[in-house]
């Protein structure tokens, strides 16, 4: 399984692109939003928490497609499932593959684009910490959709209206732990709920997901 | 001792079956070959052999994790390079080194190269190189010559029969002659399915069948 | 002899090869010379030592531009006259004038922050600065998203022409669209006619040094594309024989 | 050392940033044209 | 030509999704905006022009790469390319049949999600206008990229990525007339301008777009 | 009169030259048939004379709007009906009725079908049905029948024939027999590139190839 994510790691990095673009995407639809809203900070400051989050999920959104179409298409995935490591962990694999070369690279340009959109600095860490918390569950729930879609032709818009219902309760726990910190209220239930998302997704999904994967692979 | 044990298996693809009836046993040191008209179901039953889809009836007995399947599709990388595409595999199912699998199929001189420059002929030895690095005693080749020259076909049948030797067995399916001549051979004509034979409405969801 | 001889890659390597030392050493002093120069000016009576920080803003940004005009004139070359040089050398050159976009705006962020207060303005100049960087970003990734290297040139280049057309546009845009809403006036540049002396020959020093280091890592960089290209030709052709 | 005042840290910042920058793409132009010529040497030499 | 158009529109409605599925997207992005940015009339409402323009734009963005993939796929491309008619003909005509199933179906929509963003009733018209003009640029700067894209395998993230800056000066004017629709004031300058990159592009673009089919067919 | 007159033809595909000095005509009422191992370039050779890529050295010469090229890819849309398929190509190439088309390639009881429901053989069938309503009289076809069987080969090889009677001609690459004996053949490994025998410092360009 570490030969897995180091490959799927390796690839990201040499196919070019698997860190870059998404994070180009991300300051792109920072940057639209201000042309769509207006320039003023007080347009800006408010809708920040929401643009920046909904930004994240979108370009993680966009590149769902890549966690196992590929895969699927040169053949890999039918040596995986007939490889001697459980499907399920193959998926939790990629999914973690897929959150380091694209949720991690949107948290660490994160803080960066919330000064495009005039984010409070005290609201920083708190976007910080609930990207953290919140976007490996967006990777995972992606991959699940990933592999309800892996076999049908051009699924992109598919995916993505299979997966972003599924975002829901991540986006909304995931702004308002940012909004509360920029209005330095209390952080601490929207938190623990992110988290408690989080883990039960982590915890359960994969195994939607392989069982979506065998179904399709058949 | 007996690898694969097929008996009475019926396989489906997209709904409807299409061939029945089949059985057949590979121990260890034997060579199947399948052969059949195009579409009769060679590759489906491969794939059902294989684990990747459920047999519709009958059953496929064999020990767990003893199957290595090799289609069309290589599995392979185009940005990594043909060490580390082999290196990977050999990591996932636990197998042994590349050196000398990289020798067996002529693939020493590309050892460097990313898999995107090798040619179509190349990137099919590659493939098979897969097969000696899984370790697995049961090899499941899907037309494996598709797009090799004479010379790696001969290679190709060299390798088989060392598995053999070593105590494997590999079940193929194939179009053309393979230079394997201790091979056993089932044409799967006569198994094709006949839409009216299958007992109908024995189960609620034959009626669609 | 033309000067298109140049577009030879052999006749390119052999020139550029007697240049590039040159260009380097030149690059070398000027940049560190200007910079030094002017991070030994006074203080401005107005912005304090911030000023100095115009000895990198001013010569990035203003190559930031003229890159992206250099890259387009060599697509233009190769679309015309396919001289797969000109083609190398626009791809050499966009990472470059990425970096120098990236300078101006983080120069200008880090400035910004005391003299108006904020990391981050909608000024139609900042803005443009912000779509020319999403520009480079776009033309380099699909430069590295195509195998075969024709393909990729015409493409990128068809991608630069078109760019540079809405690049001007957005500029207009920007600013019909900043100008009903905010006044940009109190945050305009000061223009640099009314620079004083003391600041002005460094900055022409660093202006013309960042000119010289853009010169030197085209030409190396253009050198390692031919490499490459010759390399992957040399490649191609052994795999095929 | 040169006096920078309250904006100290301002104008180090900048420096640093575009040095770093800079440093960065020369570094990396330097070692890409240095392994593009020792792989084409080694191809010559070899084909 | 027309047998093309009516070949493109006759596929978008048997595929499936053709028509509805950019809604669905747009109509699930205008409803994640209250969730980010909380449900007051008086956050919403200033913004609501800009949003409903953004997510007509990414509705439209995420539906480009069925414009040529499929057909490139397939051969129809190489086909269409020895075809007595004109390839700036055929991609003029295909980023129409774009428009058709996805400019279309959005401008019916966007009445109604302005709705749900508090978009004041006078603003409606003009947020219908500017659509009606502006969209046809969308779908004709789309065309572009998916032809430059066209050959790649999974382009997705990258036609956004160029397609997007494009997209900005049709943006501006958009949301402007929107914005100044809204505020009962004058339009008629962004409309003029809004007009003539959409004329512009359409007279222009489809030479580019050919010209980026034809290195991709090579 | 030639249709077709290829002059010291050279082609490259990613950058290399694969043949080179190919020089042929074709007049109305012959057919040519390209053969050579694979990778030497048939596939290159087809689409440069079909327009769609451009030649690297030598010329093609031919009337507008001659050609209907035919390949792997038959250009059909799985959510169309056969019916539907190919009057739309018949409707872009300005071509004749669909009727004929269908009965000469045995499609008329598959006429309402879905093109996603046609076998693999089918599929071709409906790929070659549609160069009759293009009304091209130039044919450049490579492989054509591929997965098809021996009674639809031979059927092929009579539609083309008949085209060859009304004056038309075909350019074909394939390798196995189409019994047409009529036609010439074209071995192409002869005309492999040599890398070394480019005048090399002639082109700009040429440092690189
Ligand atoms: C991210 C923010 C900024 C960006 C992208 C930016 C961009 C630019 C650009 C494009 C130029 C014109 C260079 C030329 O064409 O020659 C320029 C010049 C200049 N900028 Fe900035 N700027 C930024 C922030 C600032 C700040 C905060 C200040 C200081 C208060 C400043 C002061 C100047 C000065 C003094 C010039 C030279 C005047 C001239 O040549 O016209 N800039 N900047
Ligand atoms: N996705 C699918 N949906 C429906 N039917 C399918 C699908 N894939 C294959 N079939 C049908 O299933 C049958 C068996 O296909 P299979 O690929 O097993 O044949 P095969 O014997 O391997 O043929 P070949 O010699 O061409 O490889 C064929 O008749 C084919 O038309
Ligand atoms: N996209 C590509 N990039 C680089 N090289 C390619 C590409 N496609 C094909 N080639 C190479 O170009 C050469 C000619 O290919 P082509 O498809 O014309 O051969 P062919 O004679 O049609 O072969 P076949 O009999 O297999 O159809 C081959 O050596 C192939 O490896
Ligand atoms: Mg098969
Ligand atoms: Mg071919």
């Amino acid at each position: 399984m570490i030969a897995l994510l180091k490959r799927d790691l390796a690839l990201a990095v040499r196919a070019g692109g698997g860190f870059g673009l998404g994070v180009a995407f991300f300051l792109i639809l920072c940057a639209l939003v201000p042309f769509g809203v207006g320039p003023e900070t007080s347009a800006l400051r408010p809708i920040a928490p929401g643009i920046l989050w909904v930004g994240a999920l979108l370009s993680c959104l966009l590149s769902l497609d890549r966690i196992f179409a590929l895969d699927h298409e040169d053949g890999s995935l039918d040596l995986l499932a007939t490889a001697p490591i459980p499907l399920e962990g193959a998926v939790a694999v990629k999914a973690l593959a897929h959150w380091v070369t694209t949720g991690l690279p949107l948290i660490a340009a994160a803080p960066l684009f919330g000064i495009l959109l005039h984010l409070p600095g005290q609201a920083v860490p708190w976007l910080i910490a609930s990207l953290l918390i919140g976007t490996p569950a967006l990777s995972m729930l992606g991959a699940f959709g990933a592999a309800i879609t892996v076999g049908l032709r051009r699924g992109g818009l598919l995916l993505s209206l299979l997966v972003l219902p599924l975002y829901i309760p991540t986006l909304i726990f995931g702004t308002e732990i940012v909004r509360r910190g920029m209005e330095q209220g209390s952080t601490a239930t929207p938190l623990l709920f992110l988290a408690g998302i989080t883990a039960g997704v982590l915890a359960l999904v994969p195994f939607a997901a392989a069982a979506a994967l065998r179904v399709n692979l058949r | 001792m007996s690898l694969l044990a097929v008996h009475d298996l019926a396989v489906s693809r997209g709904g409807l079956r299409t061939v029945e009836g089949v059985s057949f046993t590979l121990r260890g040191g034997e060579a199947l070959i399948l052969r059949g008209p195009n579409g009769i179901g060679k590759t489906t039953l491969l794939r059902t052999v294989a684990g990747l889809q459920p047999p519709t009836e009958g059953g496929v007995e064999m020990a767990e994790d003893a199957v290595a399947y090799a289609a069309h599709a290589d599995g392979l990388k185009a940005a990594l390079t043909v060490t580390e595409n082999l290196r990977f595999w050999s990591a996932v199912f636990g197998g042994g080194p590349v050196g000398p699998a990289l020798a067996a199929m002529d693939l020493a001189a590309l050892a460097d190269r990313p898999a995107a420059a090798l040619s179509a002929g190349q990137k099919r030895r590659l493939g098979l190189a897969r097969l000696m690095v899984t370790g697995r005693p049961l090899w499941v080749l899907d037309e494996p010559t598709v797009s090799l020259d004479a010379d790696s076909v001969a290679r190709f049948a060299s390798v088989v029969r060392a598995h053999l030797a070593g105590g494997g067995a590999a079940l193929m399916a194939t179009h053309i002659d393979l230079g394997l001549d201790e091979a056993r051979v089932l044409d799967l004509t006569p198994y094709r399915a006949r839409p009216g034979r299958a007992v109908r409405p024995a189960g609620f969801n034959e009626a669609f069948a | 002899m033309s000067i298109w001889e140049y577009a030879n890659p052999v006749k390119f390597m052999r020139t550029s090869g007697a240049i590039l030392p040159w260009a380097a050493g030149a690059a070398a002093i000027c940049t560190t010379g200007g910079l030094l120069w002017g991070f030994l000016t006074p203080e401005d009576y107005k912005q304090g030592s911030t000023v100095k920080i115009v000895f990198l803003h001013v010569p990035a940004a203003m190559m930031a531009i003229n890159i992206w005009v250099m890259m387009l004139a060599a697509s233009l070359i190769w679309l015309i006259r396919r001289h797969h040089v000109s083609a190398l050398a626009a791809k050499a050159a966009a990472p470059v004038g990425a970096v120098m976009t990236l300078i101006a705006l983080a120069t200008g962020a880090v400035w910004g922050q005391p003299m108006w207060g904020t990391w981050w303005e909608w000024d139609p100049r900042l803005t443009s600065f912000l779509i020319l960087l999403l520009f480079y970003i776009g033309y380099m990734a699909l430069w590295s998203a195509i195998d075969d290297p024709d393909s990729a040139a015409d493409l990128t280049g068809v991608l630069c022409l078109v760019g540079s057309v809405f690049a001007i546009l957005s500029r207009y845009a920007v600013l019909f669209w900043n100008q009903g809403l905010h006044q940009g006036a109190s945050l305009s540049v000061a223009p640099g006619e009314r620079m004083s002396a003391v600041y002005r020959y460094p900055l022409y020093l660093t202006m013309l040094g960042f000119f010289l280091l853009f010169l030197t890592l085209l030409l190396i960089r253009t050198r390692t594309e031919i490499r490459r290209r010759r390399l992957a030709a040399l490649q191609a052709r052994e795999m095929r024989a | 050392m040169i006096e920078l005042g309250k904006y100290a840290g301002t104008v180090l910042a900048a420096y640093g940033v575009s040095l770093a920058l800079l440093a960065g793409l020369v570094w990396q132009s330097i070692v890409a044209n240095a392994r593009a010529r020792r792989d084409l040497e080694r191809q010559e030499k070899n084909g």
